[in-house]
């Protein structure tokens, strides 16, 4: 529309449209094509084809995905970080990073999701387009180096997550879950976008880069204005990351949620936010630590305190998931409040922990859950270790990482962010950071006595399929999250040289 | 010889191993002859080495004979090494003349007992540690003897398991043990930060370099200890209870041997006590003390065991007098004829009760001579000897004590005089009861108003060896096994005196034997005095005698048994309301702090998370419009500081 | 500096740990159902690591009192985490211990339920233990000392008795707790320790030389890793776990975690409380002789009054571990020779009291003492056994409870009087529970109940044999044990008075230098 | 307010009756009992801003504000309205939620000061001029915004398309009835 | 000069707050996202008023995107509005709250 206005004013001098490197954009391109050709099939195919297509399908998007992020980790390595469209994105290790781990989200998540858009009957194709769709708004988050894509790329995964968390519309938690989501995500961006404005009037630019040379370079004589905007930006991207006390949706929305959507959510989404948060507070705010790491101080020890507490009181395992998926927020904070390198790379690694952890419990909890995606009780995993011991074996492990049990991820993870966090002598929330790992100890160890024993009456005969899709999804989650515990060095290696452009 | 000395106490451990691994299958009675066989060759070779010695010089006659290194740590290196000594063999000696004798007698006597194996275990056990105890060359094997000897006391006392007053009376002492032990290591402990070493060898001879106040408290700590193991006040009260263990072993421990090895941990540090004359005093007072009070005790006790417990209490509160006095000549005197016929007594008391199918009430007994004729001429001999009678050895070596006493303040003396009347009372008396009069185990059935208290008298019919009382067939004398052992002893109770006659220094045996251990003994008094003193004595004992004879003609004289005498002075109860049962409130009281208090603060720490869980669970309401405030707090909490941050 | 050196021996402590993890995940592999596969491979694996750890000790050099058998491996580079092993005496006769413990709790009391999840988790407990024992690397050594949580929760919650899940929830979580401040002091350590040097590392030996904090950090941090210690040891008053896990505990657990578990707690305290932070551990001993002192006294008091066998012999555990703290910070060679021998006693004596109260468990049902009564006529073996390991376990010389707890109470008496005195008391205490309890359970006549009950079987003498046979051997010849232990606290005790200017009784420590005031002359 | 006074008259007019249009424009959503009133204020409101937008050279947003929100937007809520039958008046009177109410004003008057406070402080602006290109010169507004869309944002424009595709496929899925899944029993908890 | 921005921006934070406020105290869906669009022009607002301030377009092509996405929210909120209260027509927000705790 404007293309065509423009060209109705009849300008001479053409407008020279910037370069754009198209390798860099590859990951994020590729879930877009993938969600493209999903929706041509859907559409112009006169059969309809069962879910096991579309999800074929999304995992190999996801796996081309995987593959050209990786190919632009190598070029990263060689050539250096740089900026490329019109430096609206940041090409660095940080960006390429995140690419992999949402792409790794998206080949997981579809592979739960395969059977349980099966089981539940659901409509296949759209599902996966979404979740296509919304992993690459994740990607261009991660990558964004101007805030406006920031909030371009936090919008496109939100939005499709609004219609994701409403999918299942036969269980009203799905639609209530949506709207709550949706209402509180509007909100919140409105918050967001409103301190983009703020930043803008106080720096003249939405760009990060120049953001930051700004700040290096001028001397504000009242710096309200950028505060202001700070503090309204991290309320935005505290929101979705899910710090309290900006976290009230969550529990509601990860329970409602279809549960692999909720696995989804709670990797792809967390991380593209604390890719959005790390990314404009350490580089582009970088200069300003000393105004915001006591805030982030305050909301990380709030996050730990207030997701494990509230963790111990649920008898949903969903909603137990959801409160412990706020504390992990919490121990990302930690990272971040670090503000150096290790705080970062500590903070990447354990989201790349984290999606697998979480995943692979959301998938124990999709099987679990059983047609209808009702059964998340507690009491629907009495005696689940004598009834269906692999399933079980794997949740624990998955719990057991989460609580940060050594030679786990998990532990590794913790054990990342708590040395950042001491190496800047943050040890106040370094203490609380481990005594809420122990706290939360007990609300997973919950989980695994009833697990480990004896099943509730009536409930021995209830078989619990394990579809292929779904046992592989397991599988690798399990894989990963072991392998990871015993040699993490390869992937710490990952996080660490996965630095940000500047 | 003496290099094999390290033999002595070998063989009772061989035999302790071999009955632990074949005891069962050798059964009744070859364990118990091989139990007897092996104290006896360690007695063999003790006498060997006895020989050695005395064919050695007289300054010469020391020896360390080293097995091996038991624990070497740091500074402190203790070796499992022997000291052979004049001391150290007179007690190896007649700890394994005895003890061969009393494992002879067991033969016999635990004939037909269901655990035979198992005593002769326990009694080997015990001749070994109570080895290690005298020969040990340095404190912390002494220790290791020391607390040996307890826990077989504990095992043997507590024998008949099934009766609840021998538990109780096996652990009781144990217990009290451990509380002179605690003493006795903490002794040590000083010691060693005194000195470095803990052998004798290396602290003895340097003694004098202790400052006073270390000495007398490590001459108290020890002295605590030796309190505990020879039952003197106020740690005596668990020995009148082990009377509930098999006679022999009250023969064997409570009279004749564990009992004498505080005494002889006190002479063995006889220089540390030279240097502490406050720990000295404190020492014969407290045996003076024991000696009187355990002898009043004596005088109003029914069971026959238990009468011979309190005199056993009376005669070490008599060693410890000498030892008090500097005497400690006198106290090894005492210590050896003491074990003689105090041995042979509780030997014969074990023939009565074994022959009157054990009963152990003397009011149930009576005119025994005429049915067990050796063990009444024995127990006569027995009697005398204890009361003081010269020539019997009894006299010679209570007569050095009452000297010894003299010497150090005559309110001991007098004191020690007035014990031995009384022991010469309570001794008739007890014979009295036993052998003459007439012959009431008949009307056993109907016991006595006064021995119906259980914790008066444990003389409660049981059936140790398989056959209650309640038959009452005609009492009948012991089997050989038991009667040798008891002319044997009954022999030595009369010419043990020989060892160490007072009249000149040639005869005085005994003391120019242990010269080389103690120096030169420091009582010189005038013949004059020592005479009279020593006629006076006699007087005393003779008049005991004579109240004890006439008195008892009857066997029913309340009025000569006090209540408070009969109760023991109420100690055992004094002792349950100041000790046991704050004791066991305070451990009540720790429990209920440790549920309430200190797990209680845990728990609440759960509970207090799951409440505050439930608290902020409340905020989480489900109502959009709710958490969209929470996020509106949150802006303008961060708005405002931020806000306070500008500028 | 430290770099990697290159392996050329065989890597036995490597294979030590490997051993029993590798038999676990075998295990694992085995299907369920082929019960006697899976006790074969369980056998194998946990006799084969006895094996090894005897070879250990037998090949190790004594009168040397540095690490030997050191292996050294990058782990994670990048954090200057390697997996470091070594094993020098304090550590040695705990490996043997542990190594020696695990097949007869494995194969002493007999479990049916689940067999297979048993003997795998029991493996892999073992495997950790071992780590934790072997670790040189602070990291390597919070990670076993964490993983080892996870065997244990999982054998008290599913083979524990009716309280278990509480008492497993309550173990993991407090223990968990407890050594959360741990990681932050030990990061902090390393990091200060990077700002001093310039070097990022968790080699315990590198820190040790040059911790790079200053004093009152110092203290700080060792307070932070003495909290985790203290939880496991367990310390007055954060003991209150271990009567809960301990008493339902399934036999086995009770064994491992009496005899090795809490192990790693005194023996954190010397490896890494005194060893790192020597002055601070100085400072702050009459802190925790204190607190040592109240557990001995305290956890004696209280057992005495327990109703339940299992739980009068956890409180005494807590005595127990109270004297190994005593010795440990009375500084002197004696003490801490003594604590080290007192933790393998320790574990022997306190092992065979578990398997004793699991074979009267499972004869009568009950571990109430009051429904027990008179053991010893129908069991006289069972109740002879039992006589000795009490025996042991309240101290009496020969036997080897005697000889920890004289070396400690002399070593502490040294230096610290009155703390030792006090706690020499305990002695008398631990004879009054042990023995009242002694007799309330097996003497007496007993009722129909108890009367009937069998004698030990041939497998469980088989079981309580080789124990039977340590308590006697090491208490009567300990020397081999102490001569290889001595060496290293000697090291330890040079690492303290080097670092704090103070130093031991001359007396007291025996190093080559050191004359005795008095020679004996002879 | 200094400079307010150097404003001339028009302008100020101009900006004082927007304003108000804005704002009153804004309270009435807010206090609308019928949204079918709710929904018309907004478009007041959006009139008013659209005015301010010209006030402040904006012409081409101005122009798009107006086609947009008040033509795509506005309607779309109005047809929701309609479709629904939700047009009933609620009940402003009633506040189930404690609190709620009072709370909210209290922070929106909170953050209404804070945000003022900031600004004020500040000056309000504080940025870097024309970094992306200046807005006010010789060429027409639409041509100067065209070349900033098309050349420095060009990758958020394109992004939107991802937006966009989003939105359709999202309304055809919220659109779709779902059959009733086949086994029943198990579809509600 | 013209009107100071400073007013621009006034109103622009009123107008914001006014929004948020009426999302919190409103229960009818609709209105609460009619009131998050008033937050969102209240954004509008203040670009362009930065843009004028700061001489810069790049405020006036934010806005652009604003309206974009604005677009493309009211698209699937209402997409959703429509879901739910196809079934349940009396609906406010405040009848949501099934999940809770």
């Amino acid at each position: 529309m404007t293309a065509v206005l423009a060209q109705a004013t009849g300008v001479d001098a053409p407008i020279r449209f910037p370069a754009v490197e198209y390798w860099t954009l590859v990951p994020a391109i590729t879930l877009v094509v993938g969600a493209l050709v999903l929706l041509l099939i859907a559409s112009l195919s006169r059969r309809t084809y069962g879910a096991g297509l579309y999800a074929g399908l999304t995992v190999v998007t996801g796996l081309v995905s995987l593959g050209t992020a990786a190919n632009i980790w190598q070029r990263v390595s060689d050539e250096g970080p740089s900026t490329a469209v019109a430096k609206a994105i940041a090409v660095d290790g940080f960006s390429t990073f995140f690419a992999v781990l949402i792409a790794c989200a998206v080949v997981l998540g579809a592979l739960l999701a395969e059977s349980y858009v099966r089981r539940e009957q659901l409509p296949a194709p759209e599902l996966f387009v979404l979740m296509l769709l919304s992993a690459s708004g994740g990607m261009l988050m991660a990558a964004a180096n101007d805030l406006i894509v920031l909030f371009l790329g936090l919008e496109i995964l939100s939005i499709a997550l609004y219609v994701l968390a409403g999918y299942h519309g036969r269980r009203e938690a799905s639609s209530e879950a949506a709207m709550k989501y949706f209402l509180l995500g509007a909100f919140s961006s409105a918050i967001f976008l409103y301190g983009i404005a703020l930043v803008y009037g106080a720096t003249g630019t939405t760009n990060l880069g120049e953001i930051a040379t700004f700040l290096a370079t001028n001397v504000l004589s009242n710096n309200g204005i950028l505060l202001g905007g700070m503090g309204l930006m991290l309320v935005g991207l505290g929101f979705k990351v899910a710090a309290v006390p900006f976290h009230a949706w969550t529990p509601d929305v990860y329970q409602g949620a279809p549960t692999p959507v909720t696995g989804f959510m709670a990797a792809a989404a967390k991380a593209a936010g604390f890719a959005g948060l790390l990314r404009v507070f350490f580089s582009a705010f970088g200069s300003e630590q000393l105004d915001w790491r006591p805030v982030v101080f305050v909301l990380a020890v709030l996050t730990l305190v207030v997701g494990s507490v509230l963790a111990i009181v649920q008898t949903d395992i969903k909603r137990m998931l959801a409160y412990s998926s706020i504390s992990h927020a919490g121990y990302v904070l930690v990272g971040l409040q670090a503000a150096n390198d290790s705080g970062v790379a500590g903070s990447l690694f354990y989201l790349l922990a984290y999606t697998f952890m979480v995943i692979g419990s959301f998938a124990v909890v999709t099987l679990v859950g059983g047609r209808g995606d009702s059964r998340h009780s507690l009491d629907d995993y009495r005696g689940l270790a004598s009834r269906r011991p692999g399933i079980a074996l794997a949740f624990t492990v998955f719990l057991m990482a989460q609580a940060g049990v050594p030679f786990t991820s998990g532990f590794l993870a913790k054990f990342y962010v708590i040395s950042a966090a001491v190496d800047r002598r943050s040890y106040a929330l370094a203490i609380v950071a481990m005594l809420g790992a122990a706290v939360a100890a007990f609300f997973y160890l919950r989980v695994i006595v009833v697990m480990y024993g004896p099943p509730a009456e009536g409930d021995e005969q209830r078989g619990i399929p394990l579809p292929r899709s779904a046992a592989v999804a397991l599988g690798i989650a399990l894989a990963f999250t072991l392998v990871v515990g015993v040699l993490p060095a390869p992937v710490i290696d990952f996080a660490r040289h996965a630095t940000l452009l500047f | 010889m003496i290099d094999a000395a390290w033999l002595i106490p070998a063989f009772p451990l061989t035999g302790f191993v071999l009955l632990v691994l074949f005891g069962r299958r050798l059964g009744d009675p070859a364990a118990g002859w091989l139990a007897t066989a092996m104290t006896g060759l360690s007695f063999l070779v003790t006498a060997g080495v006895f020989v050695d010695l005395l064919s050695m010089e007289h300054a010469a006659r020391h020896a360390t004979v080293d097995v091996f290194s038991w624990i070497p740590v740091g500074g402190l290196s203790v070796e499992v090494a022997f000291l052979i000594d004049p001391l150290s063999i007179t007690m190896a000696l007649f700890v394994t003349g005895v003890g061969a004798l009393i494992h002879l007698y067991s033969v016999g006597y635990m004939h037909g007992d269901g655990r035979y194996p198992t005593f002769f275990v326990y009694l080997n056990l015990f001749v070994f540690s109570m080895l290690m105890l005298v020969l040990a060359d340095n404190f912390l094997l002494s220790f290791l003897g020391w607390e040996g000897v307890g826990a077989c006391s504990y095992l043997l006392i507590s024998f008949w398991f099934t009766r609840e007053t021998a538990a109780s009376a096996g652990k009781k002492a144990f217990v009290t043990n451990r509380i002179g032990d605690f003493g006795f290591m903490i002794a040590m402990f000083l010691i060693f930060s005194a000195f470095g070493t803990l052998t004798y060898s290396g602290v003895l001879p340097h003694a004098e370099e202790l400052t006073k106040g270390t000495a007398t408290a490590i001459a108290l700590l020890l002295f605590l200890g030796a309190a505990g193991k020879s039952a003197q006040l106020p740690l005596y009260v668990w020995l009148p209870d082990a009377m509930e263990g098999p006679t022999p072993v009250s023969a064997l421990i409570h009279a004749a041997t564990m009992v004498t090895a505080g005494v002889y941990l006190m002479v063995r540090v006889a220089p540390i006590l030279e240097l502490a004359p406050t720990a000295m005093t404190i020492i014969a007072c407290v045996g003076a003390a024991t000696a009187l009070f355990a002898a009043t005790i004596a005088c109003a006790q029914n069971d026959i065991k238990r009468v011979l417990a309190y005199s056993t209490i009376s005669q070490l509160g008599y060693m410890f007098l000498a030892v008090g006095s500097g005497a400690y000549v006198a106290a090894i005197f005492h210590m050896v004829t003491h074990a003689f016929f105090k041995a042979l007594m509780f030997l014969g008391a074990g023939s009565v009760i074994h022959g009157l199918h054990d009963e152990q009430d003397m009011k149930r007994m009576g005119n025994l001579r005429k049915y067990m004729p050796i063990t009444w001429v024995t127990f006569m001999i027995g009697w005398l000897a204890i009361a003081g009678v010269p020539p019997f050895a009894g006299f010679w070596s209570k007569d050095e004590i009452l000297l010894g006493a003299w010497n150090k303040s005559p309110i001991l003396w007098f004191v020690g005089l007035f014990t031995a009347l009384l022991t010469a009372y309570y001794m008739t008396r007890q014979v009295r009861l036993v052998f003459y009069g007439d012959d009431r185990w008949q009307q056993a059935e109907h016991p006595a108003p006064a021995v119906a208290d259980p914790e008066l008298s444990h003389a409660e019919p049981v059936a140790p060896n398989g056959h209650g009382p309640s038959e009452h067939a005609d009492p009948h004398e012991s089997p050989p096994t038991m009667w040798i052992p008891l002319v044997v002893l009954a022999v030595l109770s009369v010419v043990g005196g020989v060892i160490n006659l007072p009249f000149s220094h040639d005869t005085e045996h005994l003391l120019r034997w242990l010269e080389p251990v103690l120096g030169e003994e420091a009582i010189h008094l005038f013949d004059g005095n020592k005479i009279v003193l020593a006629l006076i004595a006699i007087a005393a004992s003779l008049i005991g005698l004579a109240i004890g004879w006439f008195a008892w003609r009857t066997a029913d004289r309340p009025e000569l048994e006090p209540e408070p005498l009969r109760r023991a002075w109420y100690i055992d109860p004094l002792y349950q309301a100041i000790i046991a049962r704050p004791g066991q409130a305070l451990a009540d009281l720790s429990s209920w702090v440790d549920r309430n208090v200190v797990d209680g603060a845990v728990n609440g720490i759960a509970v207090a998370f799951r409440e505050g869980g439930g608290q902020l669970r409340r905020l989480q309401t489900g109502y959009v419009r709710n958490y969209a405030l929470g996020v509106a707090a949150g802006t303008v909490a961060l708005l405002a500081w931020f806000y306070m941050r500008a500028g | 500096m430290h770099a990697p050196t290159p392996d050329v021996t065989f890597p036995l402590l490597t294979v030590i740990i490997l051993l029993p993890a590798i038999g676990g995940v075998m295990v694992l592999l085995t299907p369920s159902r082929r019960l006697d596969a899976l006790r074969l491979i369980a056998l194998l694996f946990s006799v084969g690591t006895a094996a090894l750890t005897i070879y250990l000790a037998v090949k190790f050099k004594s009168h040397d009192g540095d690490f030997q058998f050191v292996s050294h491996h990058w782990w994670i580079r990048d954090f200057g985490i390697s997996w470091k092993l070594g094993v020098d005496g304090i550590s040695l006769w705990l490996v043997v211990l542990t190594g020696i413990l695990f097949p007869i709790a494995l194969f002493g009391p007999v479990v049916k339920k689940d067999v297979k999840a048993y003997l795998g988790w029991m493996l892999l407990l073992e495997a950790g233990c071992l780590g934790t024992f072997l670790a040189l690397d602070l990291f390597l050594f919070f990670v076993f000392f964490e993983i080892v949580l996870v065997p244990m929760y999982f054998l008290i919650g599913g083979w524990g008795y009716e309280n278990r899940v509480y008492a497993a929830l309550k173990f993991f979580v407090y223990t968990l707790a407890g050594s959360a401040l741990m990681l932050v002091g030990m990061l902090a350590l390393v990091f200060l320790h990077q700002a001093a040097t310039d070097r990022l590392t968790f080699d315990l030996v590198a820190l040790a030389q040059n911790p790079g904090v200053g004093e009152s950090t110092a203290r700080w941090i060792f307070l932070a890793f003495m909290l985790a210690f203290a939880v496991k040891v367990p310390l007055f008053p954060v003991h209150t776990w271990l009567p809960d896990a301990h008493t339902e505990a399934p036999t086995a657990g009770s064994v491992i975690l009496a005899g090795v578990l809490l192990k790693m707690g005194t023996y954190g305290i010397l490896r890494f409380g005194l060893y790192l932070f020597p002055k601070a551990a100085v400072d702050l001993a009459p802190l925790l002789l204190t607190l040592a002192v109240i557990g001995i006294i305290y956890g004696a008091l209280v057992a005495t009054v327990q109703k339940d066998l299992k739980r009068l012999v956890a409180y005494s555990s807590v005595a127990h571990l109270g004297f190994i703290v005593l010795g440990t910070f009375a500084f002197t060679t004696q003490g801490l020779s003594g604590g080290v021998l007192q933790m393998v006693n320790h574990g022997i004596s306190t092992g065979a009291l578990f398997l004793l109260v699991g074979m009267i468990y499972e004869r009568r049902h009950t571990r109430q003492i009051a429904e027990l009564r008179g053991l010893q006529k129908p069991a006289p073996v069972l109740a002879a056994v039992f006589t000795v390991v009490m025996l042991s376990s309240i101290g009496l010389p020969g036997l080897n409870g005697f000889v920890g707890e004289f070396l400690i109470l002399i070593g502490t008496f040294v230096t610290h009087r009155w703390w030792a005195v006090v706690a020499a008391s305990g002695v008398i205490l631990s004879a009054i529970y042990l023995l009242w309890a002694y007799q309330r359970v097996f003497h007496g006549e007993p009722d129909e109940a108890n009367a009937s009950i069998p004698d030990m079987t041939w497998r469980e003498r088989a079981t309580m044999a080789p124990l039977i046979l340590l308590i006697v051997f090491l208490g009567v010849y300990p020397k081999p044990v102490l001569d290889r232990i001595n060496p290293s606290v000697e090291r330890l005790i040079d690492h303290v008075e080097e670092r704090t200017g103070e130093s031991q009784p001359a007396f007291a420590g025996g190093g080559a230098g050191t004359t005795e005031p008095h020679e004996v002359g002879e | 307010m200094t400079l307010l006074l150097a404003a001339t008259k028009v302008d100020m007019t101009v900006f004082v009756v927007a304003s108000v249009i804005v704002l009153s424009g804004a309270i009435g959503v807010v206090i609308a009992r019928n949204p079918v009133h709710s929904a018309l204020m907004l478009v007041m409101t959006l009139f008013g801003i659209a005015v301010l937008f010209v006030a402040q050279d904006a012409q081409f947003l101005a122009a798009v504000q107006v086609i947009v929100y008040a033509g795509a937007i506005v309607v779309l809520f109005l047809f929701v309205i309609m479709l629904l039958g939700v047009d009933r008046e609620e009940n402003l009177g009633l506040e189930e939620l404690r609190a709620q109410r009072p709370v909210a004003f209290l922070l929106g008057v909170i953050a209404l000061a804070e945000i003022i406070l900031l600004g004020r402080g500040a000056d309000w602006v504080s940025g870097a001029s024309s970094v992306a290109g200046r807005s006010q010169n010789e060429t027409a507004n639409v041509e100067t915004l065209a070349r900033s869309i098309f050349t420095r944002y060009l990758l958020a424009f394109e992004a939107t398309s991802i937006l966009l595709v989003i939105a359709v496929v999202g309304a055809v899925v919220l659109a779709r009835r779902l059959s009733p899944s086949t086994p029943s029993r198990e579809d509600q908890q | 000069m013209t009107v100071d921005a400073g007013a621009y921006l006034t109103v622009a934070a009123a107008l914001f707050t006014i929004g948020a406020v009426g999302l919190l105290i409103r229960r009818n869906v609709l209105v609460m996202f009619m009131c998050v669009e008033l937050m969102l022009n209240a954004v509008n607002l203040t670009f362009v008023t930065y843009a004028r301030e700061l001489n810069d377009i790049g405020g006036q092509s934010l806005v652009f995107f604003v309206l974009v996405v604005a677009a493309a929210e009211v698209v699937v909120g209402l997409g959703i509005i429509v879901s739910i209260f196809r079934r349940r027509v009396e609906a406010t927000a405040d009848d949501l709250h099934e999940l809770s705790g």
